[in-house]
């Protein structure tokens, strides 16, 4: 039980996927303009990370290395990723048109996001098995949906008309997010 | 409009806030000897360089804003964060650091979302951490060999209990005569005087005090080896006091109502204990403030509300 | 005297500046012309009066939804469709009153003579006085609040009229209360008020008037918030103090209604203060209606038009360079020079001291950008102008005047739809417009993201 | 869309997956003997590092388990891991001692503080390799200095490294398998 | 059919699509703390870039264009997989240094957009010269990234750099100053360098 809290914590927040990791960044820059809009990407990609990284183990342990076929994982995540994704596009329209509508738009983008790879490529690094990979998974997003949420928070003063002509767009963004990026070092260490 | 009430106006207040800070540097250079002057002198004149050099970058008139006295409580903050007669180098890295990267990129004074202090700081301290633990070793204060202070060894117990740690620890002299407990009562001081002229909201020192205690108090064990720390060493160390009334209140970067900034003192309580027990770094006054500025826009929206009823 | 058990939220203590409470009433000579402005309160006057007529004081010059008269004899000079220029002849000649009227008249004809002698709400707002009591009665409203609080700083000129004329004021009172189904009367007043003494031992030989010592903090003396400190309800966004059956009426009102049915004579000038930290000798002066404001600064001693607000030192707006004394203008406030402005440090001073708990620095930031959706959002339109922000911020940043600007660009951007959409209900059309707005933010969202590449449209 | 027009569609992807796994398959057959060769070389270097003798590709076995003991011309040196609690937490070792001695200590992973307690990483300072022929039987007369500033780290380092060796002198000799 | 103009200025300085699109940021970030890791993932992005643009051109009248996404995805994925191979098997030590970052390339955004939007429209070399010109945008920045970071962050220049140039270029390595800011290689610095840099560039194109 402890364990799990502790690879959850190390997951959220001491090796947090966007500000540690370097995993997800072009959403975390790119859709944190409107709260609603980045809470919702966050949550899409959770479910598509946790679900991604159980098939792609299950598909991978089972399938292609007894088939001394490996070194098409890349390829097998991808096509796992984007059927997935496709997949609970059509659920959710079926099950939840709300739900649908609320994250019906961002579904496709999470194609290529490269944290939901780079959650399945870890889990794999790291020799995790399939409780812990999912576990992972889910912590990692978790971490992710948590920075996507308070980025979107900190954007508006970044709209701050008073902000150096050079620095404006992306500029402060990249520097807010290193600053926040800073302020998550203070996890190192956290459930060591 | 003019002034029809003799409210403070925000460079008052930013004097007042530095004045508020010196019963701290005096108590701390009493403490630990002139080297803490030495790094309020230093950082004090490179913050107000350092301003005005900012401000002619971005095409800004340099003189009125400079009088409004903001950069100069940052430099303060930070010259009393750092360990006595640290490099004045390392001074003007965190100075820089803070003013630069803190504040100016974000437009100035007031437009920051990180309390640039802490952002100054925490770029020194994880760019050089060796040097920022090189607290002097506290016996009379003049010999400079290093020791650890009170939180390291904390951090490290081992086999230590409570107590050990507070009478072997450098810089504490338990309840009273020396050391952090001196100069963290000192602040209070101060904070207590913010407060009273109603220049910082006492929510927010009630909220990181009251956190702090109260986790502190539900998991002391009676001062094992393996406690977190009984709650008097908790608000006895460190930066604790400098943060709850000097730091965490920065009203630029914390919560604008009650309800927020109960959360936020709560929020900034809790990232203390829990980093300071479990993580790395041995304060975690600086990460734990960037991480609830971090999150203060998202509590201020929760305030965006009428009180009223629709 | 009682004090109030019910508090209003937020608000502040500020320093008074009323030494000139204790001075006699003044008055001010005749100026060479009056300037009378052919709109109230953003509706058109009909002028009844053609060019070079001359006009004796107190005859009715222009109608509409209030009634205009000459507050002296003179020539009525130029009309342009806006203005009335009277030039007095010096004489100061008066028509001929109406009747009094005694106590057992009908309420109709009570709103009659209320109504034809151009009584408005002279607290500020400036109301139709017969039109705000026929409502009152057509609500069945309960509770009459005589407003003589006077919350503004520098202000003393109902204090000095309520001080000087108790009983005519109290007559008033009785007068409004006849239209009202035996209502409670409440007469609401600072403690400090100099006139406490008098009106406690007027209102001891009547009935049913209460004396009620509001919380000496600004602004009491809103109708909103004194309506909550008398009935105990806080007055929901929107609400109007009828809507919990009370009806709020200022002192000067009173006196003007009292003059109207006892002696019959129209409204045609007012006591007010002129005051400020930028004068020498405030004071209190009776002035027509129309008194170019010049021409009193000179009177007065003090300041000029730059320096000059309309009102109080903090809600007042400034003034125009060929501004002219109106039914509404309580006070004329000299300012000192302009603090210094400091950018907003988020401190949330205003925030705490918001009478109507707006998050009044967001209010700020997003007005800053002109980001007028997001301060709808954040309700100004229920910012009752008040100040108090003003007066709480310690980067002095003159938040009340960007929200009264703001405030006109929403309404010319409504007004522009309207034209544009004729007549609909404004309920009606904020409705459709909110709904069309999300639609087609959600077109443009869907879009943009299905271009794949959201983070581009910076 | 007909289901010509689907089936066309299927067929053509169908074609393009089919070259595509095709070619990956091909430079994995191609590439294959070197990169498994690589992995050893990589791995033998390690070893030859940690323990101080050249071992060739024939005394490294397959898979590494845990605790191995590595023979090569005829020295046995046993490889083990040890953990040691550091400043920011556990810190994971790999000791390699033959009967009398420490041949070589390497730290696996670690969370001490980056620019302080990281002195214990071999790619930072050669600090660690100080161990190298310590006598295993007599861990207190060890002279390893502790680093200042990172004190706490250091120390545990030595203390898991000493406790291990002191462990180990009490033990059977590791022992080149017949 | 005229090739969509992206001039060799418009793709490294005015409309790179890292700094300006600001994507792809995530290998980017994470592998420029020293230069030889930024170089070898630029090499391979460059590779990739421009391979599987020159193959979608040369197949393009074979893509169907409903599935056309599909196609393009495998061509990046098996071209990505071959360079992962390529490098295992032949710069070892670099590739262990960079491993994750160099699959995730699979996912590179920039790709899947050049693919689209010139790859499906042109011939092979006009695709394969638009792949080199998008590729040395990316790889510029990467390197800029690479030393500014090194530089500042460890205090030393071409360190490393036998990882991919073999045994010629040991002695290349530069000791700038002693020690290094720390901060600079840990992830908070890539975020601000990299945000310094565009800064800087933002001051330069205004002029
Ligand atoms: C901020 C503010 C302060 C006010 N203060 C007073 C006051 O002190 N006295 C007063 O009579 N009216 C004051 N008013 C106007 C009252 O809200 C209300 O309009 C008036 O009392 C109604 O009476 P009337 O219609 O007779 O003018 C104030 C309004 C505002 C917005
Ligand atoms: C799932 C998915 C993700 C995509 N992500 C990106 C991206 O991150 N950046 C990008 O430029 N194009 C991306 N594209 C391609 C765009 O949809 C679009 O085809 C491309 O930007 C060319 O559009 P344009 O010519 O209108 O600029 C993506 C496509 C798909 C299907
Ligand atoms: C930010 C910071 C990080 C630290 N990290 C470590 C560390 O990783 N390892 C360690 O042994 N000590 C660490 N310390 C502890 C101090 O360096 C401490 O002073 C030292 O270990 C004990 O002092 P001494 O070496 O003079 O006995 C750290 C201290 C600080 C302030
Ligand atoms: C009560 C109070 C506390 C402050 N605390 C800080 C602080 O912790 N760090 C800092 O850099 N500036 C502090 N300042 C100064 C100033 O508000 C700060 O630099 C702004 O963030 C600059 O925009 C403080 C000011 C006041 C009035
Ligand atoms: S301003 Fe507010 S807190 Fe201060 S004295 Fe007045 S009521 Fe009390
Ligand atoms: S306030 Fe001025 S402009 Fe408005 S109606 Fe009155 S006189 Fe005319
Ligand atoms: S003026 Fe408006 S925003 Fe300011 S305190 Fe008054 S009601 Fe609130
Ligand atoms: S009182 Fe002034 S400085 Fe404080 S939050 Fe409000 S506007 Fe900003
Ligand atoms: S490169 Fe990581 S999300 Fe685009």
């Amino acid at each position: 039980m402890f364990d799990v809290f502790l690879l959850l914590i190390s997951a959220v927040l001491v090796n947090n996927l966007v500000l540690v990791q370097f995993l997800g960044l072009c959403p975390f820059v790119g859709v944190t303009q409107r709260s609603d809009d980045a809470i919702s990407m966050g949550l899409a990609t959770a479910f598509v990370m946790t679900m991604g990284a159980a098939v792609s183990y299950v598909l991978y342990t089972f399938v292609l290395v007894p088939l001394e076929m490996a070194s098409l994982k890349l390829i097998v995540f991808i096509f796992v990723i984007a059927s997935l994704v496709s997949l609970v596009e059509i659920a959710i329209r079926h099950v939840s048109p709300v739900l649908h509508q609320v994250l019906g738009i961002y579904l496709p983008l999470i194609t290529t996001n490269c944290a939901v790879l780079g959650v399945i490529l870890i889990g794999m690094r790291d020799d995790l098995d399939f409780a812990h990979t999912v576990l992972y998974a889910v912590g990692a997003a978790a971490g992710f949906t948590l920075v996507m949420a308070i980025f979107a928070g900190l954007r508006d003063r970044l709209a701050e008309q008073r902000i150096p002509a050079a620095f404006r767009g992306a500029p402060i963004v990249l520097v807010t997010a290193g600053i926040l990026s800073l302020a998550f070092m203070g996890f190192q260490g956290l459930g060591a | 409009m003019a002034r029809t009430v003799s409210s403070r106006s925000t460079p008052e207040i930013m004097r007042i806030v530095a004045i508020a800070l010196c019963p701290g540097i005096v108590t701390s250079a009493w403490v630990f000897g002139e080297g803490v002057l030495l790094n309020v002198a230093v950082a004090a004149c490179l913050g107000i360089g350092c301003e005005a050099a900012l401000l002619r970058l971005r095409d800004q008139p340099v003189a009125p804003t400079l009088i409004d006295g903001s950069a100069l409580v940052t430099s303060l903050l930070i010259a009393l964060a750092l360990p006595p007669s640290t490099h004045p180098l390392l001074i003007a890295f965190a100075v820089g650091g803070a003013l630069g990267l803190g504040k100016h990129v974000y437009g100035g004074l007031g437009a920051n979302p990180f309390n640039p202090a802490m952002v100054g700081y925490a770029l020194l301290l994880v760019s050089f951490p060796a040097q920022l633990a090189a607290w002097p070793q506290f016996e009379g204060g003049v010999d400079q060999v290093t020791g650890a202070t009170a939180l390291e060894t904390f951090k490290h117990r081992g086999g230590a209990t409570v107590s050990d740690i507070w009478t072997a620890a450098n810089g504490f002299g338990r309840y009273g005569v020396d050391g952090f407990e001196s100069i963290n009562a000192a602040i209070l001081v101060g904070g207590i005087g913010l407060v009273a002229m109603r220049i910082i909201d006492w929510r927010i020192p009630a909220g990181v005090l009251g956190t702090v205690t109260l986790l502190a108090a539900v998991t002391y064990d009676g001062g094992s080896s393996a406690s977190l720390g009984s709650p008097a060493f908790h608000l006895t160390s460190g930066a604790i006091m400098l943060c709850a009334f000097f730091i965490a209140t920065d009203p630029v970067t914390c919560p604008t109502d009650a309800r927020g900034r109960w959360l936020f003192g709560a929020l900034v309580g809790a990232l203390i204990f829990t980093l300071r027990s479990y993580a790395n770094y041995p304060d975690g006054v600086a990460f734990a403030v960037l991480i609830a500025n971090a999150a203060t826009p998202l509590i201020n929206r929760l305030e965006y509300r009428r009180v009223v009823a629709q | 005297m009682n004090r109030a058990i019910n508090d209003f939220v937020g608000g502040l203590c500020i320093e008074e500046h009323k030494d000139h409470r204790h001075l006699p009433s003044e008055h001010a000579p005749l100026p060479q012309l009056l300037t009378l402005c052919l709109s109230h309160r953003g509706s058109a006057l009909q002028s009844l009066v053609s060019p070079s007529t001359a006009v004796l004081g107190g005859t009715p010059i222009a109608d509409g939804d209030v009634m205009l008269h000459a507050p002296t004899s003179g020539t009525v000079e130029i009309i342009d469709g806006r203005w009335i220029h009277l030039r007095p002849d010096g004489e100061d000649r008066h028509a001929e009153p109406f009747p009094a009227l005694d106590a057992h008249v009908s309420a109709d004809l009570l709103l009659n003579r209320i109504h034809s002698c151009g009584v408005v709400g002279l607290g500020g707002g400036g109301y139709s006085c017969a039109d705000k009591m026929q409502q009152a009665r057509a609500a069945n409203a309960r509770t009459l609040i005589v407003n003589a609080v006077e919350c503004e700083p520098w202000v003393t000129a109902d204090e000095v009229l309520l001080r000087e004329h108790t009983d005519d004021v109290l007559r008033g009172v009785d007068s409004l209360a006849r239209l009202l189904d035996d209502p409670k009367i409440v007469l609401a007043i600072d403690p400090r008020n100099s006139a406490v003494d008098r009106l406690a031992h007027a209102t001891t030989s009547r009935h049913g008037i209460e004396l009620l010592a509001v919380p000496a903090r600004y602004p009491a003396g809103s109708e909103r918030q004194l309506t909550q400190i008398v009935t105990g309800t806080r007055l929901p966004a929107g609400a109007r103090p009828l809507d919990v059956g009370a009806v709020v009426i200022n002192v000067a009102t009173a006196y003007a209604v009292h003059r109207a049915i006892q002696q019959g004579e129209p409204l045609t000038r007012r006591l007010i203060s002129v005051t400020g930290p930028g004068i020498t000798h405030p004071r209190n002066v009776w002035v027509p209606i129309g008194y170019p404001v010049d021409h009193l600064l000179a009177h007065c001693n003090g300041g000029t038009n730059a320096t000059v607000r309309m009102g109080g030192p903090v809600t007042g707006a400034s003034a125009t360079s060929d501004a002219a004394v109106d039914k509404t203008t309580y006070a004329l406030s000299i300012v000192g020079p302009p603090a210094r402005i400091d950018p907003c440090i988020h401190c949330g001073q205003c925030d705490a001291v918001c009478p109507e708990g707006l998050s009044v620095d967001a209010l700020h930031f997003h007005a800053d950008r002109r980001d007028l959706a997001a301060v709808d959002r954040l309700h100004l339109f229920d910012c009752i102008e008040c100040g108090a922000c003003d007066l709480a911020c310690p980067s002095a940043i003159p938040l009340l005047a960007q929200f009264r600007r703001l405030r006109i660009a929403l309404a010319e951007r409504a007004d522009a739809e309207v034209r544009a959409e004729h007549a609909r209900t404004r309920f009606e059309r904020q409705q459709r417009r909110q709904s069309r707005d999300r639609a087609e933010e959600e077109q443009r969202r869907i879009k943009r993201i299905e271009a794949g590449r959201p983070w581009l449209a910076q | 869309m007909s289901n010509d027009g689907a089936l066309a569609t299927a067929w053509r992807l169908g074609l393009i997956a089919s070259v595509v796994v095709a070619a990956v398959m091909g430079v994995t057959q191609f590439t294959a003997p070197a990169i498994a060769a690589n992995e050893r070389s990589a791995l033998i270097a390690q070893l030859a590092q940690l323990t101080g003798m050249e071992p060739t590709a024939m005394d490294v076995p397959a898979r590494l388990t845990t605790g191995f003991v590595l023979c090569s011309t005829g020295q046995a040196v046993a490889v083990e891991r040890e953990s040691a609690p550091g400043y920011g937490g556990v810190i994971e070792l790999i000791i390699a001692r033959d009967a009398q001695m420490v041949r070589g200590v390497r730290v696996v992973s670690h969370t001490e503080t980056p620019g302080i307690g990281d002195v214990i990483d071999r790619d930072r300072t050669p600090w660690i390799e100080q161990f190298a022929g310590l006598a295993i039987a007599t861990p207190d007369a060890w002279r390893i200095d502790a680093v200042t500033g990172a004190t706490i780290t250091t120390r545990a380092v030595v203390a898991a490294v000493a406790r291990h060796a002191s462990t180990a002198a009490t033990m059977a000799p590791p022992r080149c398998d017949p | 059919m005229t090739a969509p103009a992206t001039t060799w200025r418009s793709a490294i300085w005015t409309d790179n699509a890292a700094a300006v699109g600001l994507l792809g940021l995530c290998p980017l970030l994470a592998v420029s703390h020293s230069l030889v890791n930024a170089l070898g993932l630029a090499i391979a992005t460059i590779i990739v870039l421009t391979g599987s643009n020159m193959v979608i051109a040369a197949v393009r009248n074979l893509i169907p264009s409903s599935a056309r996404l599909p196609a393009y995805m495998l061509v990046i994925a098996g071209f990505t997989t071959i360079v992962v191979l390529l490098l295992q098997a032949f710069a070892f030590d670099l590739y262990q240094r960079i491993a994750l970052f160099i699959q995730i390339i699979v996912t590179n955004c920039v790709i899947l957009a050049r693919a689209e939007r010139v790859a499906s429209r042109v011939g092979v070399i006009a695709a394969g010269v638009d792949g080199m010109k998008t590729g040395l945008g990316f790889a510029v920045v990467l390197i800029a990234l690479g030393i500014t970071r090194e530089i500042i962050g460890h205090g030393t220049l071409l360190a490393d750099m036998d990882l991919v140039f073999g045994q010629l270029v040991v002695g290349w390595r530069v000791d700038v100053f002693d020690g290094g800011v720390l901060v600079a290689a840990l992830p908070p610095g890539a975020f601000i360098l990299f945000g310094l840099l565009l800064a800087a560039r933002n001051a330069m194109i205004r002029g």
